[in-house]
């Protein structure tokens, strides 16, 4: 298994026109991930890659003729939302947004409709999953790491990168890898994948890698102390960050200390969880 | 998106939300003709985005409008953390029996606005909510549904709000909801609220934030951007559409990707050194990106070293090192760089420094221990 | 409340959806003036709230200002559905390549909103949906989230509207969408949309029935009502918070709740009768409510015989029986009465008429008959 | 048994110092209803009924003060949508709205609010839930009709009373008769309320009281044919009514010929169900 995707997942590409998405959809080709189908309004009929993908006018046409059951959004940020709105009203169960600069209104909303819905959305502005040698859905790079029993989940981009070529240089190869996204509002956070690696058997050992602001790490710091029984590793960006670029008074009350890389890590240490110092020393600490 | 505290309250005007009578300023004489016009006693307070104005002296009451006038004579002199003083709101005094704390923000831990409310507001609000956080009375808000009445009148029991004032409260809250939606705020914050001592509420020092990646939809309100108070270099960087962030060290960052940035200052400060400035150039930058933010940290007098860290994805090293090289060339002296490209054409990124003084590192730990021993002075 | 075309068109306007060029008149001397300056060729358009206007000659095509004058003398001369045209709309004649129907209303089946569309609009539209069901598109939208785009491309494309059309098309049904929200209506429609021959799309009619329910949100769109079209006993009834319907037979009908009044009309059908009318005082009706609704009634030349049913619950039957007696008494003659009371202070209620001509009556069958057979002239 | 409520059930009314607040909050205490609160922002910490009943400023406070668990809504029209609201967040599983006159868009939005929720809503503009014997919620006068076997599920509000009347004239009792309203848009239908009778041991038989429009009725029908084994009699008002006064185009083009008496009337005949032609001819199809 693995999770989320896997060989037999069947993959829409929404802006598959655009720049962006038809060079990630050929990317994800290239990985040998089904990409069956794409969507442009304005491009129903023509077909990209080659003659190899049909371009549809809506989503949901396109998963009636092709039996998509994934989406990876590129569309530009004013129009994400309304991407989101149309995938989750095709009952689509899995929704990536690789899309950068989501509007915060309009993805409290995405968030709050989808609570009474089946679909679970990876991101915005996140780099999407990556099941090494099954499939890939979004745009993190399949040659930076090989299939293995690490299970990793992060908000962060490049710096996921960063961890997997670390990783594959101490030999460590993956189950999944979840670029979460780093927007405030997200759908999909750590605890949600802790749960579904923990439930893996193809994952033995997670990496988290966290950043500044929110209090997501302190949550998943919580719920590993209680429910996780695999080893988790951590590293958390932003140390040397100042403390200063907060929003007015509501976000320092609501927050409190919570949000700094030192409450992070030390909600993290506390739920037995090994923190790395910086990215190169995660596998160190796997040994 | 912040704005000035004058802008904020022509937006809570238009919105329903009471104000004292007031009118911004630039001048000195302006300010005594304004005072005037309001009858003598007012308060004259600097427009500049920055906190912990009224600590600065930067917030002052005037008695009189030849007061208000010297007074304005100071304040228009002043910086205030750096930022120099240019306009002044001046507005009608009013008398003070209590002050409330009101706003909305989104709350990243429900991932939904909250409405929070405290019976003691004004600038001690933030020690308020770490010492007695029972004083703070807080609601979540669905984005779909709006903000209800009930929830309104939860708030206004919470925190303890005469039932005179019942209904002038929940007018001033369902607007201030109304501007945080209707613009994309991000906050939307009268604090204090006063209730005056002839009972009527006011709303005393307003802020609004707002949502940049939403001011497509509002290009009235991107208009009111002031870039007075910000660092030039941070506008230009935002104007390349790369984020710079200045900071206190002497080691010039440029990384791709906000995470991968700060771990590279992170892992600076593990090795004893000291980042210059926080620098993301974002996925798939072109050359002239990159030279651009290679100039701003050229700029920068105080940078010893510069570390270049760039993951190749959609990303090719081959452009940020065109661009770099772009940036560099002509230059007579250029503090030391360390490079470290890693993926996507990192060889020929290399290559295309080759002719150049660049130290190549291959791990990020390995060029971390570099640019600090060269801003030290070592290893020349 | 339904708003007249030109209200509707009005308001549409306001909010940016296309509409022609074109003013009400009173007079046909106005109408002669507005076709001048709107360039000779106008279609001239009474105003009056039923459908099937164009049938009966009340929307007239002129070619000069001229003829523009002659039509306006007729229509404004005119009674459609016994409704006297007063007013006309006078717009710029637009030539007309296709005929698009596009509505939004509330879906009791759905219990959402609606979004309807069809590539053949116009007067045949019922006719369309009873015939082509296929060739009528919709799509329901969530209350809480709104009309989304990716719903309107889905619709504009099952009603196959040509891609250079899309955009204003969205603009169009979006603004719908909003006009819809915005004044609580429970129906805003246009029909026919028309894509001319030089491919700009207009509103050529529009209705809006605003939801009577939700008018104390919007004191504006109340003052719009014109009770012309009305039916003066409606008029009346509506002041005095009762409900009354005008119908074709002859026996009065006095009843607390509609379902039951309802089942009254129904049973007098089922006798051989036919009611003169519907007619709900509510629940809790005082004296007085009753005694004008038994007035409406009575002013009705063609009632031959009354029939009160009143199941008493918060209605007290003593109260209606004083509202009844106040009404009759003093009158030489009234058409015989029927009176049923069931529940709360049924034997009030027959004590307080025991001194008049009404006959009791003790099952709702039972009453039936009787007042039928009275109506017929029958039993006295 | 019987449904929705019975002598256990913990009555809450908001608005209860109105006019029709305080009556009906004394009728049903006089029924022998546990009538716990009542909720009238303004006036919390007072108590009506002589002392018995105690207000509070919100339904939170009135829950975990007195574990109410069901509400009766008597506020003004203008307001019922925030106190449904205010109902529903608090999480109590039923709510009965009496009040009539609320916009159309208003309950448009609670109804899709609740959908995500456990309550339920009964109304609005109806006369609410009598259980003979047990408890009342809502304003059916109590004395007209007895404990029996007949489960009551109406649109209307008098004409209910009617045929409770010509039952208990007939000798039948009820187990639990429902009023759903007569508002277009509304939290219950008959679908609902036939599902819940046929699953209580309390109810043998049916009686259905519908109203031209919509097609609730036609629904209804459907239902009975598929999954009814209970005898189900209806009696549907306005044979009589004509058939103008529809809404423009779109209303007759959703509606189609659905929504008539007649169109009603066979549809129920066709599943099975017998229909009367006057309200007192009901018990007469029952012997």
């Amino acid at each position: 298994m693995s999770i989320l995707i896997n060989k037999q997942t069947r993959v829409l590409v929404q802006g598959i026109t655009g720049n962006e998405g038809l060079f990630h959809a050929q990317q994800m080709m290239n990985y040998n991930t089904q990409v069956v189908a794409g969507v442009t309004p304005g491009k129903g009929g023509e077909w990209v890659m080659d003659g190899k993908v049909p371009i549809f006018e809506s989503v949901r046409t396109a998963i009636e003729a092709t039996g998509a059951n994934a989406t990876a959004i590129f569309v530009p940020a004013k129009y994400a939302a309304d991407a989101m709105f149309e995938a989750v009203d095709a009952d689509l169960p899995l929704i990536v947004c690789i899309t950068e600069g989501v509007p915060i209104q309009d993805m409290m909303q995405v968030r709050q409709y989808i609570q009474k819905t089946r679909t679970r959305i990876i991101g915005p502005n996140c780099p999407g999953i990556l099941t090494p040698g099954e499939a890939k859905l979004g745009i993190i790079p399949g040659g930076i790491t090989f299939p293995g029993n690490v299970g990793v989940i992060s908000r962060s981009g490049t710096l996921t990168y960063e961890v997997l070529d670390a990783l594959k240089k101490a030999g460590k190869g993956v189950s999944t890898c979840v670029g979460i996204g780093g927007d405030p509002i997200k759908g999909t956070n750590f605890v949600d994948l802790l749960e579904m690696f923990e439930a893996d058997a193809k994952t033995d050992e997670i990496v988290m890698i966290g950043e500044i602001g929110g209090n997501d790490e302190e949550v998943a710091a919580d719920y590993i102390a209680r429910y996780m029984t695999k080893p988790v590793f951590a590293y958390v960006a932003g140390i040397s960050a100042p403390s200063g670029k907060r929003m007015g008074h509501a976000g320092a009350i609501i927050e409190g200390d919570v949000g700094t890389a030192a409450s992070k890590n030390s909600a993290l240490e506390m739920a037995g969880v090994k923190v790395a110092r910086h990215p190169e020393e995660i596998p160190e600490l796997m040994q | 998106m912040r704005l000035h505290e004058y802008q904020a309250k022509q937006l809570f005007a238009k919105y329903g939300i009471p104000v004292p009578k007031g009118r911004i300023a630039g001048t000195s004489s302006e300010v005594r003709q304004v005072s005037e016009e309001l009858g003598g006693s007012v308060v004259v307070k600097s427009q500049v985005l920055v906190g912990g104005r009224g600590k600065a002296g930067g917030i002052r009451l005037a008695k009189s409008s030849e007061e208000a006038e010297d007074l304005a004579t100071q304040i228009l002199g002043m910086e205030i953390k750096g930022i120099p003083v240019r306009r002044v709101l001046v507005e009608e005094a009013v008398s003070i029996s209590q002050e409330i704390y009101l706003g909305i923000t989104n709350d990243r831990v429900s991932q939904m606005p909250v409405l929070i409310a405290s019976p003691e507001g004004g600038m001690n609000i933030e020690e308020i909510a770490r010492r007695t956080p029972e004083k703070i009375a807080r609601c979540q808000i669905d984005p779909l549904l709006g903000l209800k009445d009930y929830q309104l009148r939860d708030i206004a029991l919470s925190i303890d709000l005469k039932r005179q004032h019942m209904k002038t409260f929940m007018e001033i809250a369902r607007s201030l909801w109304k501007v945080y939606v209707d613009c994309d705020a991000t906050l939307t914050e009268v604090n204090p609220m006063v209730i005056t001592a002839e009972g009527r509420l006011y709303c005393l020092d307003a802020k609004i934030v707002l949502d940049d990646n939403a001011l497509f939809r509002h290009p009235d309100l991107a208009d009111l951007r002031d870039t007075d108070g910000e660092d030039f270099a941070e506008v230009t960087a935002r104007k390349y559409g790369v984020t710079y962030i200045k900071m206190d060290g002497d080691i010039g960052c440029l990384v791709n990707g906000a995470g991968l940035a700060m771990a590279t200052m992170d892992i600076l400060k593990l090795q004893g050194g000291e980042a210059a400035n926080f620098l993301d150039i974002g996925g798939g930058a072109s050359a002239e990106k990159v030279s651009a933010a290679t100039r701003l940290i050229l700029s920068d007098p105080k940078v010893k070293a510069i570390l270049v860290n760039v993951f190749g994805g959609i990303t090719r090293c081959d452009e940020v090192a065109r661009g770099v090289l772009e940036a560099i060339s002509g230059k007579e002296t250029t503090p030391p760089l360390v490079v470290r490209f890693l993926g996507t054409n990192e060889v020929q990124g290399y290559k295309i420094l080759s002719g150049t003084q660049i130290r190549p590192a291959r791990t990020l730990l390995e060029a971390a221990e570099l640019a600090v021993s060269l801003a030290k002075g070592g290893v020349q």
